[in-house]
């Protein structure tokens, strides 16, 4: 593999004293945050996989008796929630933590502390909706939670309310986090950074802050009815006072599509990285993948209804929103070809990152094609809750968002380390996962057409369904190896894999300028851009030479190649070096916590303990309250 | 070491496809989604067919462009410096438009067979009513006065048009062989109608619930019989009658025959055009109810007859072999044993006393229960010792059902407590009660 | 690159006293008229009832963006951040009546 | 180069840091914020709206409604004079709010001096009108609730009160945030330098008078 001339590793420039659990919990700084994040979710990851792992075993033939229905019901419940909001979603925000600050040259987001904050509240609230499995009291309702199930009438117990109110909490996180990065996207680029030259990274990450602050408040106002008619009895979803259960559907969706692309643009950004450092070769057709991003996002507000066309809408309806989806195909597609020109004429090197690069573009395409195959009613009436479905997602989330992660963590391993991951593990990883990915899901295709309905816990044999199950199964148990494998070589490589160095790979972009690790401030001085790709400007000024480079200093952009690659100057410390830096505090952690007792209350209400949910509520409610006054009198730096 | 394991991948790849392909060919599908068996199904299948093919030039195309990139410009040591483009308006536009235009072939016939689709009924099709329960499925037959559950005849060559409603949570109406699904959903009406085709042969088919509804919604499954519109008639014309050995039976067994001795004539269904002219002499015989007739257990393949495990609950074979018809009826009819045996709250048997109407009964109607094949949302075989059991402890059966434990000393869930011996049945009181049941032909 | 920060929220001058005072009349104004024209039966029975009010009413909404809001005057980012959300979910909410009004 | 320097002043406040567009972050960020609420009171206007004409049970905002079991006679609930006063105060503390900023902007200048100048003046009017806002609402709500319409009693009733509830509280913030600003001028005095997060604080405050606007529209008036 290409290391370039060793640099030793900067390992601990200007960060002498923030080792320990409490430097952990209270940093503001955004690569740490951006490392608690993708720790945690790998944790999560850990947990959703295995709650597969027990739902395959559960199906691998008819009629077993693994786990009881209920418990089938929390985990399939679990799986995809967890996976969703606290895998994939996590997993693009220590992305987007860890580069955006990083891509755009800037030495930290916009709020740092609310950047912390951020992370608590999704930790915290992930516990939330976590640990009720244990008790077996985790919600039950589908990671779509329909009403009336979901409401109290049908769904008394207290699984749901986890599910509620967890949601809102994880909510949320993501919010404050949108607003922090597109303000950061806005307003921290770096002299010189137009939007036009950010990295496609950051670019989708962009595109996916607007998609959060659009899609979540819907899904919070949605919550907010089912919470009310969960603890104060009113009757948004409740069936016998007219309550309209198609309301939920509707608001549900209209987050939950834009949701899905809130998954895959961030794994599609980290590609768009990966592919032009491996190819050596620049992006092809910059201005259209951003666009196309934008496009997809876009088009992702009009077409949440193709959830619903089981529910009769109306052929009207129906005609509209099918056609509106398979629109969304077209500026996917230009991605996709996008890529592949990308490589085309390029010189590719196949290291992990790179594999797990080009398996998203061969398995995103399959769950593409389906997806485009459930956007006609007439043939989605047939698909609709079936194992097709379920094998349409796993391939764009599975095959489309992981793959895309996991060529995210071994490209920018280096970087966040200053180690290399294991290539030979690595590799053991890929094919295992990509055998298991397909050995898994491809068969759900055939289960799925051949008649076996989703979210059912057993299946009676001859159905025609027993092979297709068990090939489904064992699938399972290749991507379980597949990811010890990977959590083996990720953390014997953070003290073992050899030393990498500022830009081992040879990458374009401004984040591969700087140590790996990078030091706490970032960047000594602020870079000034003159290009998208300031490092090839500076190390192989041959790929980008035939880029426009924005007009007004193409001229000068012989001298102003102008990124300096600071290897002695950053072992200075931030205070040496007279750069300010955001004081650590414990405050964004006290109030997420103040706002996850706050939520805790109304368990207890449900509970029946009037007094004590009172005292939870008012006494998580005052601690939320006094930790955020203390945050905002605080001086930031 | 940056070279693609391709040949490592090779056999696993080879082997997986290879298992698929030889999947799809051997063996039986019989939930398989791709049957011409009505017009609706005919349209969806003719949509697939049509993206497939179109989606699988996609993905040919797509894959085979990939692999060719990554093995051509694959490093090699001294290879080419990489051509450094970077863009090209006229490839963007192709690789926008093509899949424009490839999208409209699938655009047209979609719109196309929705408008089709929900064009409304007509008018003389036969009016099926689906009301979802958790966990089971009421079918009833308006223009026949006939309310069943689980079991639902089809005569062939007819279109029906189904109304679905439920009376609880959502649920969804599905039988992949004869189409797509519909959701049942509450406070409101919905429809979906098809016509098995001619061609058809009678069947049994397997439906299911699609839409999540709680703990038993993998138990929530039903039978269809596609029959022969004659053989539907019969099956209809028994089916609309009260209960075998009740007293409104023996009632009008009198009234009829007295009936018959005034030489009147025979009694007609209200829908004489559907049946064949040779039909009506099969059950016009004064006299006696319609004779019984219910879809032939050798034609059932074995994909609907269910394999669920009993559940290892004790039960006395010989004592259930000496299950006496008569004290079962006694047990359940006369309200001095309700206590025991309140199962007329919950069902309708009509003809007997009921304590509940169709309309709020909160299990099925059992009043033709013994012409069933299956019972408990198509789970269990409707033979005595399922029965026996289900009886003794539904729940132990199927996880979340609202069905109480009557067995003496049972675990009810329901009221999360086991049943007091003396309110319970003991096992001599649910063999009558199983024998009772399956005398209601 | 530094010239264009100093103060450049307030690079357009905000409106004055005597705007605002305009501003204030006409917001009263419509809202006397949109209360007046709930209290014209007749008015309300017609058809131009609730497209009038709907009128009435942006305009309120657009004249508070617009000068209270200074997104007249204020950089052209805020306008798109506003209008952009605005539009959307616009755009639901309409889509959502049409959804539910046949049922 | 000279902007990294910049950015290395050591002002405790972001302003003073580099930044793209010479815009303030947290007014960039307010108006992010104010585009997602755009979506969230979207969504509980839609709710409204959709469940309107819904409800099993009466009492019904615009007609009376006669319980068919106890035969007594419920009439319409919305009380639109009530409500046209609150609304009109509401829609004056947004004038009182942009005199508010204009006075801590202008401090000091020429045409400033009098009541116009009294950034303490019109911040406290501000706060004044919301908080006689909060207490129409209040009156409101426990006149309603005495007609027989409760969050729980249909509908209506619970996607009313939860519309107008989540209305009142945005209001309920901005008054605190309106009372700790005017806390901080009778301290030590806003001056120019303080604008900005008046004005953020303003664009808060807008938006809430502006959604008002939108709900006494489409749920008091129209009917
Ligand atoms: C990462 C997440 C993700 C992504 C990216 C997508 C992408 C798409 N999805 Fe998927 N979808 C889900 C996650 C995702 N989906 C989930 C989780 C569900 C289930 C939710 C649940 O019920 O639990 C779901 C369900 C779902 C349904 C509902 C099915 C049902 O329940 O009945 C539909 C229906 O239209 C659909 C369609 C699509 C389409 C058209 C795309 C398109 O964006 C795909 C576009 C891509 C391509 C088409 C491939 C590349 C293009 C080319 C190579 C160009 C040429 C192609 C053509 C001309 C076709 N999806
Ligand atoms: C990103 C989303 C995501 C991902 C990655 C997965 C991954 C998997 N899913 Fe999931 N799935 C969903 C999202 C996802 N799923 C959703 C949304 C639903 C719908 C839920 C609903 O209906 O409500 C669903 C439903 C669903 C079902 C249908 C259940 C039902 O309808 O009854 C099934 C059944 O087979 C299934 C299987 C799997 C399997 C085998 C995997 C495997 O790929 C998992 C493999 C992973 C592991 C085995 C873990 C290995 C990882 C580690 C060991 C990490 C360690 C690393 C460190 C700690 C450093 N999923
Ligand atoms: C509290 C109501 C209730 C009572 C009382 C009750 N049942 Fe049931 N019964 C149900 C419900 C609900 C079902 C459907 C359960 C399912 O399939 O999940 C059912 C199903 C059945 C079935 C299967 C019907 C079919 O076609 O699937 C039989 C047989 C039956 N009950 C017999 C009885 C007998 C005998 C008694 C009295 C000893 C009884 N029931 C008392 C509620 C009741
Ligand atoms: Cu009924 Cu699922
Ligand atoms: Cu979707």
């Amino acid at each position: 593999m290409a290391t370039s001339a060793a640099i030793p590793t900067n390992a601990h420039a200007a960060s002498s004293e923030q080792t320990g659990l409490w430097s952990w919990l209270t940093t503001v700084d955004h690569k740490r945050i951006g490392i608690l994040y993708l720790y945690t979710a790998l944790f999560y990851f850990l947990v959703g996989g295995l709650e597969a792992v027990l739902i395959r075993t559960q199906l691998a033939k008819p009629n077993l008796s693994v786990v009881s229905a209920d418990f089938y019901n929390q985990l399939f419940t679990m799986h995809g929630t967890t996976m969703v909001f606290l895998v994939v979603m996590p997993l693009s925000a220590a992305f987007f933590n860890y580069l955006i600050p990083l891509q755009i040259g800037a030495r930290d987001v916009a709020f740092p502390r609310l950047n912390a904050f951020s992370y608590w509240v999704y930790a915290l609230g992930g516990l939330f909706i976590t640990l009720p499995i244990f008790w077996g009291l985790a919600p039950d309702g589908g990671w779509f939670g329909y009403a009336p199930l979901s409401g109290p009438t049908y769904g008394g117990g207290f699984n749901m309310d986890f599910w509620v109110l967890g949601l809102q909490i994880l909510g949320i996180s993501s919010l404050a986090a949108a607003f922090n990065f597109i303000t950061t996207i806005i307003n921290m680029r770096a002299p010189g950074m137009t939007l036009m030259r950010m990295p496609m990274f950051t670019w989708m990450s962009f595109v996916v802050q607007f998609l959060v602050i659009l899609a979540f408040p819907v899904i919070t106002a949605a919550l907010f009815f089912l919470q009310f008619d969960r603890f104060f009895g009113t009757h948004f979803f409740e069936v016998a006072a007219g309550g309209d259960p198609l309301l939920w559907q509707h608001l549900f969706w209209v987050f939950g599509h834009p949701e899905v692309y809130i998954l895959i643009l961030p794994a599609f950004g980290l590609v768009s990285e990966v592919l032009p450092t491996h190819s050596r070769k620049p992006l092809f057709g910059y201005n259209v993948m951003a666009y196309s991003g934008i496009m997809i996002g876009f088009l992702g507000f009009g077409v949440w209804a193709h959830h619903m066309f089981s529910v009769g809408m109306g052929p009207v309806a129906d005609s509209i929103f099918s056609v509106a989806t398979m629109l969304i195909g077209i500026p996917t597609g230009v991605k996709i070809f996008n890529w592949i020109a990308t490589m085309y004429g390029g010189s590719l090197r196949f290291p992990v990152a790179m594999k797990f690069a080009i398996g998203l573009i061969a398995m995103f395409t399959i769950g593409g094609i389906s997806g485009v195959m459930h956007s006609s009613p007439p043939s989605d009436l047939q698909q609709t809750d079936t194992y097709f479905i379920v094998a349409h997602f796993h391939y764009v989330l599975f095959g489309g968002a992981i793959m895309g992660i996991f060529a995210g963590i071994y490209h920018y391993f280096p970087k966040i380390t200053g180690r290399f991951m294991s290539e030979k593990l690595g590799e053991w990883h890929f094919w295992l996962n990509f055998i298991g990915l397909n050995l898994t899901f491809f068969p759900m295709h055939y289960s799925g057409m051949l008649g076996m309905p989703r979210r059912i816990y057993t299946y009676d044999a001859g159905q025609g369904w027993d092979l297709f199950n068990l090939m489904s199964t064992s699938g399972t148990y290749l991507l379980l190896v597949s990811g010890l494998i990977f959590a083996y070589n990720f953390f014997s490589s953070r003290k073992n894999g050899a030393p990498a160095g500022n830009d081992p790979w040879g990458a374009p972009t401004l984040e591969w300028s700087i140590p790996s690790p990078p030091p706490e401030y970032n960047f000594a001085q602020i870079p000034e851009v003159t290009s998208r790709y300031p490092m090839w400007d500076l190390k192989a000024p041959d790929r980008t030479a035939g880029i426009a480079h924005s007009h007004a200093d193409a001229g000068v952009i012989a001298e102003a190649h102008a990124v300096p690659v600071h290897e002695e100057t950053e072992r200075r410390t931030a205070k040496e070096l007279g750069i300010p830096i955001p004081f650590p505090t414990i405050k964004p952690l006290l109030v997420a916590l103040g706002i996850v007792v706050l939520f805790s209350g109304l368990i207890v209400l449900h509970a029946g303990n009037f007094p004590l949910a009172m005292a939870t509520m008012l006494g998580g409610g005052a601690f939320m309250v006094g930790s955020l006054y203390a945050w905002l009198t605080s001086p930031l730096e | 070491m940056p070279k693609l394991h391709l040949r490592r991948f090779a056999p696993a790849a080879a082997l997986v496809v290879a298992l698929l392909v030889l999947a799809a060919c051997g063996g039986e599908y019989p939930n398989s989604t791709f049957s011409k068996h009505t017009e609706l199904n005919e349209g969806a299948v003719f949509i697939w067919d049509r993206m497939m093919l179109l989606g699988t030039i996609v993905f040919v195309i797509v894959e085979a462009l990939l692999i060719y990139t990554i093995w051509k410009f694959r490093r090699r040591e001294g290879g080419p410096a990489p051509r450094q483009i970077h863009g090209n308006a006229a490839l963007e536009i192709t690789w926008t438009a093509i899949p424009a235009l490839i999208l409209v072939f699938i655009a047209v016939p979609t719109v196309r067979t929705i408008f089709e689709n929900q064009r409304k009924a007509p008018a003389e099709a036969l009016q099926v009513e689906v009301i979802g329960h958790q966990w089971w499925w009421e079918f009833r037959y308006p223009q026949y006065g006939i309310t069943t559950a689980n079991e639902l005849y089809l005569p062939i060559g007819k279109t029906v048009n189904f109304s679905l409603r439920t009376k609880d949570v959502l649920h969804s109406f599905w039988i992949p062989q004869l189409g797509g699904k519909r959701d049942l959903i509450s406070n409101k009406v919905n429809h979906i109608w098809f016509t098995p085709n001619a061609a058809m042969e009678p069947s049994a088919l397997n439906g299911a619930c699609v839409e999540y509804c709680g703990t038993s919604h993998a138990n929530m499954r039903f039978r269809t019989f596609t029959v022969t519109p004659a053989e539907f008639e019969q099956w209809a014309a028994h089916q609309k009658t009260v209960a075998i050995g009740s007293p409104a039976a023996i009632a009008a067994a009198a009234a009829a025959d007295s009936a018959a001795k005034a030489a009147a004539k025979s009694p007609v269904v209200k829908t004489a055009s559907l049946v064949p002219t040779a039909a009506p002499a099969l059950h016009a015989a004064p006299s006696s109810a319609p004779e019984v007739w219910v879809f032939p257990a050798e034609k059932i393949g074995p994909h609907a007859w269910p394999s669920t495990p009993l559940p290892a609950v004790a039960f006395d074979e010989s004592v259930l072999a000496a299950g006496d018809a008569k004290a079962g009826r006694e047990l359940l009819t006369n309200p001095a044993n309700l206590g025991k045996a309140p199962c007329l709250t919950c069902h309708v048997i009509k003809g007997e006393t009921n304590y509940a109407t169709d309309d709020n009964a909160r299990g099925p109607n059992l009043t033709h229960f013994g012409s069933r094949h299956t019972f408990g949302a198509g789970l269990f075989r409707a033979d005595a010792k399922a029965l026996a059991l289900w009886i003794k402890n539904a729940p132990a059966m199927k996880p979340g059902s609202q069905m109480p434990s009557f067995g003496a000393g049972e675990y009810n869930p329901l009221i999360k407590a086991p049943v007091p011996a003396a309110a319970g049945l003991d096992d001599k009181q649910i063999a009558d009660i199983v024998a009772y049941l399956r005398s209601l032909k | 690159m530094s010239t264009d920060r100093a103060h450049a929220d307030h690079a357009h001058e905000h409106p004055t006293w005597k705007q605002y005072k305009w501003v204030a009349l006409w917001l009263f104004v419509i809202t006397v008229l949109e209360v007046w024209a709930y209290y014209i039966p007749a008015f309300v029975a017609s058809k131009a009832f609730v497209p009038s009010l709907l009128i009435m009413s942006a305009a309120k909404f657009v004249i508070v963006v617009m000068f209270y809001m200074h997104l007249k005057y204020d950089h052209h980012l805020f306008r798109k951040l506003f209008t952009g959300p605005l539009i959307i979910a616009g755009c639901t909410l309409v889509a959502f009546l049409f959804l539910f009004a046949k049922v | 180069m000279a902007t990294a320097t910049a950015a290395g002043a050591h002002e405790a406040h972001e302003h003073t840091h580099y930044t793209t567009t010479g815009l303030n972050h947290r007014k960039i960020a307010m108006w992010a914020f104010i585009g997602s609420e755009c979506m969230l009171f979207g969504s509980l206007i839609t709710t409204y709206l959709v469940y309107k004409g819904r409800s099993v049970v009466g009492p019904f905002p615009h007609q009376p409604w006669t319980d068919p079991v106890s035969g007594k006679v419920f009439p319409a609930i919305l009380d639109i004079p009530v409500t046209s006063a609150s609304t009109f105060v509401l829609l004056m503390s947004s004038l009182f709010m942009v005199l508010a900023l204009a006075a801590v902007e202008n401090k000091g200048k020429p045409g400033y001096e009098g009541l116009l100048g009294s950034s303490k003046f019109w911040l406290a009017s501000t706060a004044a009108a919301g908080v006689i806002f909060l207490v129409f609402q209040a009156y409101e709500f426990t006149s309603f609730v005495h007609l027989g319409l409760t969050i729980k009693t249909n509908l209506f009733g619970s996607s009313f009160y939860t519309l107008t509830g989540f209305h009142g509280a945005h209001v309920a913030v901005g008054v605190l945030w309106l009372m700790t600003m005017l806390f901080i001028d009778i301290k030590r005095g806003l001056t120019p330098k303080d604008a900005i997060n008046v004005d953020i604080m303003a664009l808060y405050w807008h938006f809430v008078d502006v959604v008002w606007i939108a709900i006494f529209t489409l749920v008091y008036l129209i009917q």
